[in-house]
């Protein structure tokens, strides 16, 4: 029955998500799910960095990278390709099947896009002219595969790294690429952003209620959505062979291949997957946004995943997701300042302040992270004592049998 | 698939939306306005500082005049952290969970771009005080104002004036990568080789600190006059290294950056700063405005400085024009608002404030392009040079335009 | 009928000659003991026919597939197997999972049940039922060493090399070991037994090669190698320089 | 450029060379089984260099891989880099203009000294701890926050190199507190990962220090003060061109290659107290026991140190001479407190370039790495990037590295194993 308590206080958790959007009516309503969709953002990345740091041991900085590399392909993807029922005359295109495929040029950042933009110039000359985005969900796709396909290049290029060489490896692709979308202003719009359509760019109709596409709840349960899938094949994988090996592989690479385990093939399956798993919230969280730049690769960003995970428990991928959203939530709850003695705390600093003592705190005396050890407590609570027991009946058959034996 | 026409290109697509929300808080006291500023690094926070000191002047101002229908005012204020994403984010956070009825403020450019079209999804106006970008009034949208300058006015300010100072063949332009520094870089390099000068740009990614090796470069390329564009520290850390190297605003004509009226920052941050150029909004501090004038002495007394940053006093206004246009809607309502504003006449510190073009008018009529859509037309801009090594920007010597000018300026060169 | 053939195996390392052209076969269950003094090559010659390195010449064939070139765990699953010197098991992973890890590896086609049945046994067999959810960090250095070697049975190879199994047990868990070596012999394996401790290597084992210096100077019954003078000679020269 | 086509033709051979050469020699030596340490590198860059012609003979005769044949293909790697680009780009400055190579080199020297400094202090770490620190950038940020606060704030007008001092002095006592209290545990073998977790912890402290540097001292932009006002002098008095010119900002070499002050002052500080350092090591009872402790940690044990005590000063020392660094180039630098970032970064480039763990290696992976920067930023023929890529620069050498050779210039081999026992 024990045992049962973490599954129980999930569902309840689930429970009390999915049903949070139509019971919650407060004036802050967009604002609070804003926030929890952040959270669900956090906690698909903080959960995928959990098995692939806490699981395999592959102690990689460049998540937040791979992320940048769905978000940026969805991106470039919904931003410079097109279809337009008729040719424009001025752009790239191509046509397939009556079909027109339009690529935009790349005009950067300017301040009048008018009379730059050549699509936007062959609808000014043509108002006749149907044009059309392609699908986001292609472009999601797209950049979830893309995400997984650098994720295997990597993990093939790091198979010989350890420990502290990974760590700085990853975090210079991380860099790299955070200098070169910050530079190639003509393509990726720098620190201007790239624009991208919404998720649901012509509303949604969900159960008989149409959403438009500023509508919180459409992209709420999207990004619920894809983090229970995600969670879903993180705890298949944990529970399948996968999960085994890449554990034995993250405690001895060298035991493990002796007996049997193709340890490079899981390295680099590991480092796919949940580099594909970071691209696809990634791309999730630049439609839902709407704006995607490079500062999303700061290292800021990727010391707060990490913190999340490791409070919530770097070994355990469920601890992580959910320490990711009630931390990010608590951070959002933290902003208010408040005074202590006519001096004015700025929470919007202090909170932050307090995050990082919360890590360091967290590593030093709670090395399982916070969350973890009390899901152990009830999965594990009675291995301990079953085990001494159990212990103590077996030695005494052991000597038994020995003064049997004499 | 969606299909679209041209018109939901340009954004205008949301307007249906405005009619749903906005109303929700109308009468409610305190009546919260929206201060949008950058508190918080990447961000600008020396400008961020400084309009949030502003607008809660503009606060204290309103509420001591017995406040807007009845009610205080109360200015709520946001970091937007100068990133595009966060700034969005906070505009969702004022509408949704602080209720505010419009918005005011905003320093960055990114920033204004991307929160603007929350704003407008939502039917809350917003008054932006300091940001440049074209695009912002550019897509004419129904609830977007601003009483700051384009940006191609303001980079024509820089490049008319770097074509009147004598001597000048060659200049080059070190800009940050962001979408204030390139396309203000892109206006300057047009302006400029218009007008027969020689060109040479360098982008910087902001949080650099080093400019040794593209200090050289310039220097190697031996220009005639330097013009800086950068909204943050790097102006500062760029400028003290290239008079280190000898081509700073001591050796030849040298526009610092935006930063730069920052006085007592800048002169701590580069002492060897003197005789630079640094344009500058609003008329000269002689020239003010009472509203002007009561509004700088209670900053320099609040803030300790000893000049008032033109961005302070866009900020203080985009309040003050709110809580007006408030009052003359007599509702909270969006459109209530936005009605009012187009019709506002606002004797603010920077002088009189309207919004010529809009919904009644559009600027296509008069034949002006779609950026002067809600822009406040007036904006006064000027060169001013640091003469005396740490005066205060607000004493320093106007050298352009000559309408405004105050003094001969010094050149350096000659 | 188990086959393993080492042929001719050279190994330098830079200019370091360290396996000088080691031969030898094994046919069927036998129960070889392997010795040599520090420096001889053993844990070069058990590397390489592991996969971990590769020879510089020389061929290893197992049961007829030539497995000198295999990566360590296709030699894994060509029948080899093998325990580490310094006991290496996973050790935040439960005794189970360590056990499941080689049974999952090998990918018989067995069902979880009989896996986990078959887990039970070994288990069972090693006098560990009791431990089997616990974390093999909480196991004691001989309970481990009982899993290393748990491990090896559910990988189940034709052929198993033990490095050190001896080294630091305490005599209660010395009977196990024995007793293990025993069965799995029985149960038709090939065992190669690396040791330092004498008595035991020679009470068990049927057949005992001895290296020096990267050279094969003896093979052959325990009786028979006792008094090769060769091993003499090496041993008693290089077993003084290490108690000293 | 000129002709694009011909300097990326060039490289692409190059690339493509190099990768045949990697893979094909380390294969070569490994089927002879000859040491294959430095057969990827060699294999890269003398196929980059020579092509075929580089790699045949040493596939043939598989040599011994000394020095001369490690160095010699990477140099002249470098060098046909820098023949295809003076082809490709005959007008660039960097061609056109001796001087102004002469300068870019000269800072490129200056600003890499301070660096290599400042990684030292990074690797001094790892060498002691076996930990990559990742708030090494934050004790660098602190550093040059406590001088600006002591000599412009808290006690105004103390000489700059009080407030240096004092900086150092608060430094160091933060390394230390910090070792104590959250490193300890890690020597007791209670961690399991403790590499993962030195990371983890210091990037908790990087956190915890930047913000609550924010928190503290806001987020203006702050300077200190030049420590030093050069007197204006030109030697010889009477020469065309003048050799050394000096006026209070800067020194001018030749009249082309210009130094500023507070560089100049803080590279000469680095040397200056990098040779203490050295001292220290070298002829002191304490140094010996570090460098005892870094070579062999139970030996040392045995020999009577208590290697506990040398982890904390380790640390803490390796974070007051970051802190240093700092100290020295406020006066250079407008400072914020995110300015830890990039150095930081800068740091981890070069101790993995020079070998983690390896002190002449950082020393000199800082001086190359300010060389690269300086002909990044100085060459590229796009000026309006060539700075926009500053923060890659370093990045691509340590992707470099970690592909060609993960031990860097001097590593021991700590990339396939980890450092001693962890």
């Amino acid at each position: 029955m024990m045992r049962q308590v973490p599954n129980i206080a999930a569902v309840l958790f689930l429970g009390v998500l999915v049903a949070f959007p139509f019971v919650y009516t407060a004036g802050d309503y967009d604002y609070v799910m804003h926030v929890l969709i952040t959270a669900f953002f956090y906690a698909i990345l903080a959960s995928s960095w959990s098995m692939l740091a806490g699981y395999a041991g592959q102690f990689s900085f460049g998540h937040m990278g791979f992320m940048g590399i769905g978000a940026y392909t969805t991106a470039l993807f919904c931003h410079y390709l097109w279809v337009a029922d008729a040719p424009t005359g001025l752009c790239d295109e191509v046509e397939i099947f009556g079909t027109w495929f339009i690529v935009v040029d790349a005009i950067g950042v300017t301040s009048s896009t008018l009379t730059q933009d050549c699509l936007r110039e062959a609808l000014a000359a043509d108002p006749a002219l149907s044009v059309g985005r392609m699908p986001v969900l292609l472009g999601i796709v797209l950049g979830t595969v893309m995400g997984g396909l650098a994720g295997f290049l990597i993990g093939l290029l790091v198979l010989r790294l350890r420990a502290a060489y990974l760590a700085l490896f990853t975090l210079g692709f991380s860099e790299i690429l955070k200098a070169t979308i910050s530079a190639e202003i003509e393509v990726t719009r720098g620190q201007a952003g790239l624009e991208l359509p919404s998720l649901y760019e012509s509303g949604i109709t969900l159960l008989g209620t149409t959403y438009d596409k500023t509508a919180k709840l459409p992209p709420y349960f999207t990004m619920l959505g894809l983090l229970l899938l995600c969670l879903g094949i993180l705890t298949w994988l944990a529970r399948s062979r996968f999960g085994l090996f890449v554990r034995a592989l993250r405690e001895d690479q060298d035991a493990a291949a002796a007996l049997g385990v193709n340890t490079t093939r899981y390295k680099v399956l590991v480092f796919t997957i949940t580099c594909a798993m970071a691209a696809a919230a990634g791309a999730v969280q630049a439609h839902y946004i709407g704006i995607i730049t490079p500062n999303l690769l700061f290292l800021l960003q990727m010391s707060l995943v990490v913190a999340m995970a490791v409070i919530g428990g770097v070994e355990n991928f469920f601890a992580a997701a959910v320490g990711a959203i009630i931390l990010q939530v608590m951070l959002e709850l933290l902003r208010n300042s408040f005074e202590v003695g006519g001096y004015e705390i700025d929470m919007t600093i202090w909170r932050l302040v307090f995050f990082g003592l919360l890590l360091m705190i967290t590593l030093r005396f709670f090395r399982n992270g916070l969350l973890a050890p009390m899901i152990e407590y009830f999965t594990r609570g009675h291995v301990a004592k079953e085990t001494v027991a159990r212990r103590q009946a077996a030695e005494a058959a052991f000597e038994a049998g020995r003064e049997a034996g004499r | 698939m969606t299909s679209f026409t041209r018109r939901s290109l340009l954004g205008a697509s949301a307007m249906a939306l405005a009619l749903t929300s906005g109303a929700a808080f109308a009468a409610d006291c305190p009546i919260k306005i929206g201060g949008m500023a950058p508190l918080s690094a990447p961000g600008t926070v020396v400008g961020g500082e400084a309009m949030r000191d502003a607008m809660l002047i503009a606060e204290e101002d309103i509420n001591a005049a017995g406040g807007v229908l009845g009610c205080e005012v109360e200015v709520v204020i946001g970091d937007t952290e100068g990133l595009p994403e966060k700034g969005a984010a906070l505009m969702e956070k004022f509408i949704t969970q602080d209720g505010v009825v419009a918005v005011g403020g905003g320093y960055h450019s990114s920033v204004g771009v991307a929160s603007k079209d929350v704003a407008e999804a939502r039917g809350v106006p917003v008054v932006f005080a300091e940001t440049w970008n074209d695009t912002i009034t550019g897509d004419k949208q129904k609830f977007i104002f601003r009483i700051a300058p384009l940006s191609s006015w303001a980079s024509s300010t820089i490049w008319k004036h770097t074509l009147e100072v004598p001597g000048v063949q060659k200049v080059a332009i070190l800009t940050e990568n962001t979408d204030y520094g390139i396309p203000a870089a892109q206006e300057t390099t047009k302006g400029l080789e218009g007008g027969g000068k020689e060109v040479e740009t360098f982008s910087v990614d902001i949080g650099t600190q080093d400019y040794a090796g593209i200090v050289q470069r310039m220097k190697a390329g031996d220009p005639d006059m330097i013009i800086v564009l950068a909204t943050g520290e790097a102006g500062y850390n760029f400028q003290q290294q290239a008079s280190d190297a000898g081509i700073g605003s001591l050796d030849i004509p040298f526009h610092a950056g935006q930063v730069s009226l920052e006085s007592k920052a800048y002169w701590e941050n580069v002492p060897d700063g003197n005789y630079a150029f640094v344009q500058r909004i609003g008329v000269p501090e002689t020239l003010f405005t009472d509203e002007g004038k009561a509004f700088a002495a209670k900053y320099k007394e609040r803030t300790g400085k000893d000049a008032v940053e033109s961005y302070a006093m866009e900020a203080y206004d985009s309040i003050a024009i709110i809580a007006q246009a408030i009052a003359e809607a007599g509702s909270t309502d969006g459109e209530a608002i936005v009605a009012a504003l187009e019709n506002i006449e606002h004797h603010g510190t920077l002088g009189k404030i309207y919004f010529p073009y809009g919904t009644k008018k559009d600027p296509s009529e008069d034949g002006k392009g779609d950026e002067w859509w809600h822009q406040w037309p007036d904006v006064a801009l000027t060169v001013i040079q640091y003469q005396t090594e740490g005066e205060s920007s607000g004493g320093a010597t106007i050298v352009w335009p000559e309408a405004y000018r105050t003094g001969d300026p010094v050149y350096v060169h000659q | 009928m188990i086959h393993l053939t080492v042929r001719n195996l050279h190994k330098h390392f830079g200019g370091n000659h360290v396996l000088k052209g080691v031969g030898f076969e094994v046919k069927g269950a036998e129960l070889i003991g392997l010795i040599g003094p520090n420096g001889a090559g053993k844990t070069t010659l058990t590397n390489i026919l592991d996969g971990a390195i590769k020879p510089t010449s020389g061929t290893v064939y197992l049961n007829g597939e030539r497995i000198d070139q295999l990566e360590p765990y296709e030699v894994a699953r060509a029948g080899l197997g093998r325990t580490f010197q310094v006991t290496r098991s996973f050790r935040r992973m439960t005794v189970l999972e360590n056990l499941q890890v080689p049974a999952l590896a090998m990918d018989r086609g067995e069902s979880r049940a009989e896996m986990r049945d078959k887990a039970h046994d070994v288990l069972e067999f090693l006098t560990m039922e009791h431990l089997r959810n616990e974390f093999a960090q909480a196991l004691s250095g001989g309970q481990q060493k009982l899993l290393e070697l748990g491990r090896l049975l559910m990988l189940d190879p034709d052929v198993i090399i033990l490095d050190e199994p001896f080294a630091g047990v305490h005599p209660k868990l010395m009977e196990i070991i024995y007793a293990y070596i025993r069965r799995v012999n029985e149960a038709g394996k090939a065992i190669i037994i690396i040791s330092h401790q004498m008595d035991s290597i020679f009470s068990l084992s049927e057949r005992l090669l001895v290296l020096n210096f990267g050279d094969l100077i003896a093979d052959g019954p325990p009786e028979a190698v006792k008094r090769d003078p060769a091993v003499i000679e090496a041993y008693l020269g290089s077993d003084e320089e290490e108690e000293a | 450029m000129e002709s694009p086509l011909l300097f990326w033709g060039v490289i692409l051979w190059m690339i493509v060379w190099g990768a045949v050469g990697s893979v094909v020699l380390r294969r070569r030596y490994l089927h002879r089984d000859l040491d294959t340490t430095n057969t990827v590198f060699v294999g890269a860059m003398s196929g980059a260099a020579l092509g075929p012609v580089g790699l045949a003979p040493l596939w043939l005769t598989t040599p011994k891989l000394g020095n001369l044949l490690i160095i010699a293909p990477a140099l002249l790697t470098v060098f046909l880099i820098a023949v295809a680009f003076s082809f490709a780009d005959p007008d660039n400055i960097c061609v056109t203009s001796s001087g102004f190579v002469a300068s870019q080199a000269v800072n490129g020297l200056i600003i890499g000294i301070i660096y290599g400094f400042m990684a030292l202090g990074l690797t001094l770490i790892f060498s002691i701890l076996g930990i990559v620190s990742f708030a090494h950038g934050e004790f660098y940020m602190v550093g040059g926050m406590l001088v600006y606060f002591i000599s412009a704030v808290w006690l105004p007008g103390v000489p700059p190199l009080v407030a240096v001092m004092g900086a150092c002095a608060i430094a160091f006592l933060i390394g230390a507190v910090f070792e104590r209290l959250m490193l300890t545990p890690m020597y007791r073998g209670k961690i399991d990962r403790p590499v993962e977790y030195g990371i983890l912890v210091t990037f908790g402290l990087a956190f915890t220090m930047q913000y609550f540097v924010q928190a503290v001292a806001g987020a203006n932009p702050v300077k200190a003060q030049r420590f030093i006002d050069f007197p204006r002098m030109r030697w010889p008095e009477d020469s065309d061109p003048i050799w050394v010119k000096t006026s209070r900002g800067g020194v001018t070499l030749f009249e082309q290659v210009s130094v500023s002050n507070p560089r100049l002052i803080a590279a000469v500080t680095c040397v200056l107290v990098l040779l203490a350092l050295m001292y220290l090591l070298h002829r002191t009872w304490t140094g010996k026991a570090l460098r005892a402790v870094s070579q062999d940690r139970d030996a040392a044990a045995i020999a009577g140190i208590n290697p506990d005590r040398m982890n904390m000063l380790a640390f803490a020392l390796g974070g007051m001479i970051a802190a240093l660094a700092g100290a020295l180039l406020v006066q250079a630098f407008s400072w914020l407190p995110q300015v830890g970032n990039i150095p930081a970064m800068r740091s981890f480039v070069i101790v993995v370039l020079g070998g983690l763990g390896s002190l002449p290696g950082a020393f000199l992976g800082g001086i190359m790495v300010g060389l690269v920067e300086a002909a990044g930023t100085g060459c590229i023929p796009d000026a309006q990037k060539a700075a926009s890529y500053i923060p890659a620069y370093g990045m691509i050498v340590l992707t470099l590295t970690l592909l060609l050779r993960p031990t860097g210039m001097f590593g021991r081999r700590f990339a396939a194993g980890t450092h001693g026992k962890f």
